[in-house]
């Protein structure tokens, strides 16, 4: 999977099959994992300063052999030593926060500006629907990651001299701008359905102003969809960090160790020998797009998100 | 009928509601036309009457209803509410009028908001306003939940998706009336229901309506049902009034060919009525988009001549208290005899 | 159905205690629940009953047209003498179109919206009577004449979505008839329609039916429409058949007191306005714990004790061909004494308050 | 066709917005755009860069003499300490790769995953069906890249069967063609399939509860017919809306993939443009890039209204 697209062929999963899947009071077996992988992460990712493991620059390079090659486990290592001699275990933690840092940081500005600006359009439809959707499909006119990847580099850029924004903020807004147009376009056809409904009509009888319909009556009903797509935009975003870096864009691994670096650089230096190193990394996104794949889907399934069809 | 004009009106100090010449039209698309919902229609409303607006589906009733509550507001016309025009105010104007008119729709499910408390349903209109104390309005909604047949008590906090049709149109009915409107307009509010349910509801309308002190616009597609809860009936065809007058003389007598075709349309259940021996309307409603010149219903009027397509039907005072749109009126008693020649024409 | 009339030929299909349940997380919905009855050809039954009553569900069981998982199908159904109760798809095949068709509710969701018209009725005579496909037009547009749909040629090669509701149910019944069906099920033919439409489509089936000789269900909700169209009504309430007879037996002397409460909430025309309706009190029975006496009792003015803890058994009373399920039959002189004794008691279960 | 008419006006204009907004976004670059594009260079070569991208002009003006450039195929040049290479000698070169991957993938994701689909759908709820979903669920939460990362290693280095890496081009023979493009067209198209299969699946599922299903089957035409005839069609009608949206993540996906497997496509002028900081070099690709992914999603609307005779007609 990978950026924008991805979101789309989710949106269906699930959310028309009544046939035995009514609705599911509890998280289920895989729901409960998803969610413990998630929690683990996300607080380890959260605490990894405070955590009894080493920093993630510590090189323990006498434990490195002669001719590059670290031990796989060593005691103390659990998840082992890369050429570097740096601990693969808090590489990965310390990856987990940066990474999932500018994946929350992106869907939360995704879901803040576009879920106002869809709310907006489908709201208030005419004029200002044909202006944000028109915006939409400008943003939605280039392949998201190429999006991403020229919006890195203009950012960076940009606040070369100044340096008003870290690397991390960067992609943080870059991968927010992207992901606002797919999260705006599902509020938008959520709000237009919602705002069919007649106890919409009704609220306006009562004499209740836009902005409370909006808000009170027809966001709440709105959330639903965008949280389930929210939760897999967060998985997206994970991804678009490691296939930025794989194209040398993004945070720099000397800096900070994230999933998409540690890939990138491993994959270049370690995949014919140390293969292990590549799949550790790969099995952290892997592990959390799924959980994030997961539980977006038993959202939707309970709240029925069948108006998000776009 | 797609007739016009204001011969039935009656004087405007006797009246709540007087609507003038009402018009909606919709764009269809981009295209240019549009679609003539409603074309000229006039009503009015005394207080504490109860007036049954008929008539199929595309004969603009519903739309009469929400262009009156200005949802959206109608293209041209007036719309008098006491002293005021509703259809010449805006913005804050028109809203705080909103509480003296309400509305109760036609799907339980659709006009529940799904994420709210039933209390909250039912308060929204006095929270907005701000009417009374909390503990007023906390006593207002059991009062109004008591008085449509729900137990406040175990039933104020649940949530629409937990009660059946019926229980939601109690609830539409209690959040209408919780501001203490003078009108409030009824759009199909029984026709998701099923018949035993539907008796529930209509007989709960009359007691809210003695109770509260309402006049009510009903629509509705069941003649019999209009005819139930009615103290004056408007039928409609086509964005027009065909026929308007009492109940009891104007579902006896039908003086339009419309609506003793729609009379004797309705299956009877009574099974020596034999339904081949009844007169059947041929044909379908045409587009509103382009409606049939002079009177709409001569394309499927077995009585129409050549005049009904040059012109127009003016409303016209036939009895005491029954007015008729059309050129030539059934005589009191007379029955349609069935034709097929309309079909084509 | 009528047992005079089954001396004369061998009835065209007869169900003998049919049910059909469905299993949810909830537990089982017995949403048809013992049904029997027989039809010959040329008759027609109608069935009526307010939603849920298992009315559509029955016409769909004894088609076999319901998903093979989480149902349970029980009973015997007999096409012609032949068991068909718990045949499979493959078996069934053969019956559908040529044996039994269906007419559905709703013309919008019935017809395939991207294919033709011409198409969606020629495909099942090409594929059951294995006509040239030329011959197939033909016989479309035929059928689209007898319907009484104008330029059926011009309508042969329209989308579903061009056409008017009246004119899409037309266009079903005229695929229903393709292969001349012994059997019609109208499930709800008309209530997506408006009513002067409505009776164009009943006198349209009436006229065919009469004209091949089919033995027609007609289900519907509305006693008006079966009243004088079916030759025997089946009245359905909760899964059960409560009452069932010749069309003019039944509202001469209706012994149910659901029919009499089905019968009395519907406001009529010729009542003056503002009558005050007798409503049914309360709401139908959960079918997945129904009641365990009669399913009606809990909202019937005439119950007694008698009636919440044993099931009526449907059976035949003073008059043959007139069966009814009720320990205190309206019109009876048990009845009218249940109702007094009711009514004395200040229970009186038709009142228009709480369900 | 009114409809398709509207459509591709508005696709010109999007296509005008986007570039005339990245344009502008160029110019908000602190600094000279100049600097920016050849550090390196001595004032007189950055003075004939600046003419030769009227970078001297207002902002507007410097953005219509680029659409002009662009429309004859001028996209701007490359610049390097050494020389400066036409933009568009890359383009011509390295497009075909692009197209190719692009296009095996999506013909491999519709010839799996549109059986894969309607035999799910039609066996949905049975343990097979079960069991693909699963294997289907975690197939569509792998990254693309890293199934080209696995299929590198497993298949390119511990079994060596095919080349980890490098591009023959067609001509060059059909296997020693398809060996260097069969890693990188299954890592693109593994989540595809995923996807797709589950779209398909959960239409179907739902088509197959429709009146028109069981009004089908009620005509007594065989199962097969009701399958293909009569549920596929209307199922596949949000399998291609979704398609066009994720040819958005093909794209994506394609450069990402080029990278780890070393192919000269549209991927590597665009890393190379932003690692050169070429700013104009990335607009004009990102053009490109943007009129060929609208022009398929054009074209896809042109399918769906071919399947769905409704659009056709409402204007």
């Amino acid at each position: 999977m990978s950026v924008s697209g991805a979101i789309a062929p989710n949106i269906q999963l699930g959310a028309k099959i009544k046939v035995e899947k009514e609705k599911r009071k509890r998280l289920g077996i895989t729901g409960t994992i998803s969610a413990v992988w998630l929690a683990l992460i996300g607080l380890s990712a959260l605490l990894a300063p405070w955590l009894p493991i080493p920093s993630p620059k510590q090189a323990y390079i006498d434990l490195v052999q002669p001719d590059g090659n670290a031990p796989f486990s060593t005691s103390g290592h659990v998840l082992g030593l890369d050429g570097g001699g740096h601990d693969m275990l808090a590489q990965t933690i310390h990856g987990a926060r940066v990474s999932l840092q500018i994946a929350f940081g992106a869907v939360m500005f995704g879901m803040v500006v576009g879920g106002f600006l869809g709310l907006s359009a489908g709201f208030f439809k005419g004029k200002v629907d044909r202006f944000i959707s028109t915006l939409f499909d400008i943003f939605l006119a280039v392949p998201a990651l190429i999006l991403a990847m020229s919006l890195v580099a203009f950012l960076s850029g940009s606040s070369a001299q100044s340096g008003f924004l870290s690397i991390e903020r960067i992609m943080m807004l870059a991968l927010g701008i992207v992901a606002t147009p797919p999260l705006g376009r599902i509020a938008r056809a959520s709000t237009l359905t919602w705002s069919e409904r007649e106890f919409v009509m009704a609220a306006r009888a009562q004499g209740a102003k836009n902005f409370k319909i909006m808000f009170i009556e027809i966001l709440p009903n709105v959330l639903p969809a965008m949280m389930s797509i929210a939760l897999l935009s967060v998985g997206v975003v994970v991804v678009a960090e490691g296939g930025l870096s794989l194209l040398g864009v993004g945070v720099n691994f000397t800096d900070k160790p994230s999933w998409g670096n540690m890939i990138a650089l491993y994959a270049q230096t370690d995949l014919q020998l140390h293969p292990w190193l590549v799949f550790t990394p790969i099995i952290a996104v892997f592990l959390t797009v799924l959980s994030l794949n997961n539980l977006g889907d038993i959202i939707r399934a309970r709240f029925d998100a069948k108006e998000t069809t776009l | 009928m797609a007739g016009t004009g204001t011969a039935h009106l009656r004087e405007p100090g006797e009246t709540l509601l007087r609507v003038e010449n009402l018009v909606v039209e919709f764009p269809v698309g981009r295209s240019g036309l549009k679609v003539n919902a409603v074309t000229n229609i006039s009503l009015d409303v005394r207080e504490g009457e109860t007036l049954g607006l008929v008539g199929e589906s595309g004969c603009g009733k519903s739309t009469t209803g929400k262009a009156i509550m200005q949802l959206p507001a109608p293209t041209s016309g007036k719309v008098l509410f006491g002293e005021h025009d509703l259809a010449a105010l805006k913005g804050e104007e028109l809203r705080v009028m909103r509480p003296r008119l309400q509305m109760i729709f036609q799907d339980p499910i659709s006009s529940l908001n799904p994420r709210r408390k039933v209390e909250d349903i039912i308060a929204e209109g006095l929270n907005i306003w701000n009417i009374g104390t909390e503990a007023e309005r906390d006593a207002k909604v059991n009062e109004l939940m008591e008085a449509v047949g729900l137990d406040p008590e175990l039933q104020r906090g649940k949530r629409p998706h937990q009660f059946s049709g019926g229980q939601c149109q109690r609830i539409s009915i209690a959040r209408a009336v919780a501001t203490d409107p003078k009108l409030i307009i009824c759009d199909e509010p029984v026709s998701a229901l099923d018949v035993s349910v539907q008796a529930q509801i209509l007989n709960l309308l009359e007691d809210m309506k003695a109770r509260y002190g309402l006049t009510l616009i009903f629509i509705a597609h069941d003649l019999a049902v209009v005819k139930n809860v009615s103290d004056r009936v408007v039928v409609m065809y086509l964005g027009k009034m065909c026929e308007v007058g009492g109940p009891d003389d104007l579902y006896a007598n039908p003086r339009h060919p419309y609506t003793a075709a729609l009379l004797s349309a309705i299956p009877v259940a009574d099974p020596s009525v034999k339904p081949s021996e009844r007169m059947t309307l041929g044909g379908e409603i045409p587009s509103p988009v382009s409606p049939p010149s002079g009177c709409r219903f001569r394309t499927r009027c077995p009585r129409a001549q050549e005049r009904c397509a040059s012109e127009e039907p003016q409303m016209q005072q036939i009895a005491e208290d029954h007015f008729v749109a059309c050129h030539f009126p059934l005589n009191p008693g007379e029955t349609l005899t069935n034709s097929t020649e309309a079909f084509t024409a | 159905m009528t047992d005079t009339m089954a001396a004369s030929s061998e009835p065209l299909i007869a169900l003998r205690d049919v049910t059909t349940y469905f299993k949810t997380p909830r537990g089982l919905v017995r949403a048809v629940d013992g049904v029997s009855f027989s039809l010959e050809r040329g008759k027609t039954l109608g069935i009526v009953g307010e939603s849920g009553c298992g009315k559509s569900v029955l016409s769909k069981s004894i088609m076999g047209l319901l998903p093979k998982r989480n149902v349970v199908r029980g009973g015997s159904i007999k096409f012609e003498g032949r068991e068909v109760g718990q045949a499979g798809a493959n078996e069934l095949r053969e019956l559908w179109g040529n044996q039994m068709a269906m007419v559905f509710q709703d013309p919008m969701t019935a017809l395939n919206p991207v294919m033709r018209v011409g198409n969606q009725i020629t495909e099942s005579l090409i594929h059951n009577l294995d006509v040239s496909k030329d011959f197939a037009q033909e016989t479309a547009l035929q059928l689209l004449t007898s319907v009484g749909i104008p330029e059926p040629s011009r309508r042969l090669r329209q989308y579903p979505f061009e056409l008017s509701g009246g004119m899409r149910q037309r266009v079903m019944i005229a695929i229903a008839l393709a292969c001349g069906p012994k059997l019609l099920f109208a499930d709800e033919p008309t209530t997506a329609l408006d009513v002067t439409v409505q009776a164009q489509i009943l006198d349209l089936l009436d006229a065919q039916q009469a004209e091949r000789f089919m033995a027609m269900i007609l289900v519907t909700h509305d006693l008006g429409v079966v009243a004088g169209r079916a030759d025997d009504i089946m009245v359905m309430y909760a899964g059960q058949a409560v009452e069932k007879a010749p069309t003019r037996t039944l509202f001469a002397q209706m012994r149910h007191p659901y029919t009499e409460a089905l019968l009395k909430s519907i406001p009529k025309l010729d009542q003056a306005s503002h009558t005050r309706l007798d409503a049914i009190g309360g709401r139908p029975p959960d079918l997945v714990h129904p009641p365990t006496g009669c399913r009606f009792a809990p909202r019937c003015p005439y119950a007694q004790d008698r009636c919440l803890q044993e099931a009526p058994p449907l059976v035949s009373h003073d008059t043959p061909g007139h069966e009814f399920a009720c320990w205190y039959p309206v019109g009876t002189p048990e009845g009218a004494e249940a109702l007094a004794k009711n009514q004395a008691a200040g229970i009186a279960a038709t009142v228009s308050g709480g369900n | 066709m009114a409809f398709l008419m509207r459509r591709l006006v508005r696709v010109i204009t999007v296509v005008l917005f986007v570039t005339f907004f990245s344009y502008f976004l160029l110019n908000l670059l602190p600094g000279d755009p100049v600097d920016t594009i050849a550090p390196f260079a001595t004032k007189e070569i950055k003075e004939a860069i600046r003419k030769e991208n009227h970078l001297d002009r207002a902002v507007p003006v410097q953005y219509w003499f680029w659409v002009e450039k662009f429309v004859q195929g001028d996209l701007g040049y490359n610049y390097t300490p050494s020389s400066k290479n036409p933009v568009a000698d890359d383009v011509k070169s390295h497009f075909p790769v692009s197209v190719q991957l692009v296009l095996y993938s999506i013909l491999l994701t519709m010839l799996c995953a549109i059986p894969l689909g309607v035999f799910t759908a039609y066996a949905a709820g049975s343990r097979l069906d079960r069991g693909i979903n699963t294997v289907l669920f975690g197939a569509f939460s792998i990254p693309d890249f890293a199934i080209g990362l696995l299929l590198a290693y497993f298949v390119g280095v511990k079994l060596g069967w095919l080349p980890n890496g490098g591009y023959k081009p067609f001509g060059s023979g059909l296997w020693t063609h398809a060996r260097t493009m069969i890693l990188p067209v299954i890592s693109l198209a593994i989540a595809q399939i995923a996807g797709f299969t589950r779209v398909l699946r959960s239409d179907m599922i739902a088509t197959l509860q429709e009146d028109f299903i069981t009004m089908a089957k009620s005509k007594g035409i065989s199962g097969k017919r009701v399958l293909w005839r009569h549920a596929l069609r209307p199922s596949s009608l949000t399998l291609l809306t979704v398609a066009g949206l994720n040819v958005g993540a093909l794209i994506g996906g394609t450069v990402v993939i080029e990278a780890i497997f070393n192919l000269p496509g549209m991927g590597l002028i665009l890393t190379s443009a932003i690692r050169g900081r070429q700013f104009i070099a990335l607009q004009s690709t990102v053009a490109i890039i943007a009129i060929g992914y609208v022009l398929i999603n054009v074209m896809i609307d042109l399918l769906y209204t071919v399947l769905d005779p409704r659009v056709r007609n409402v204007s």
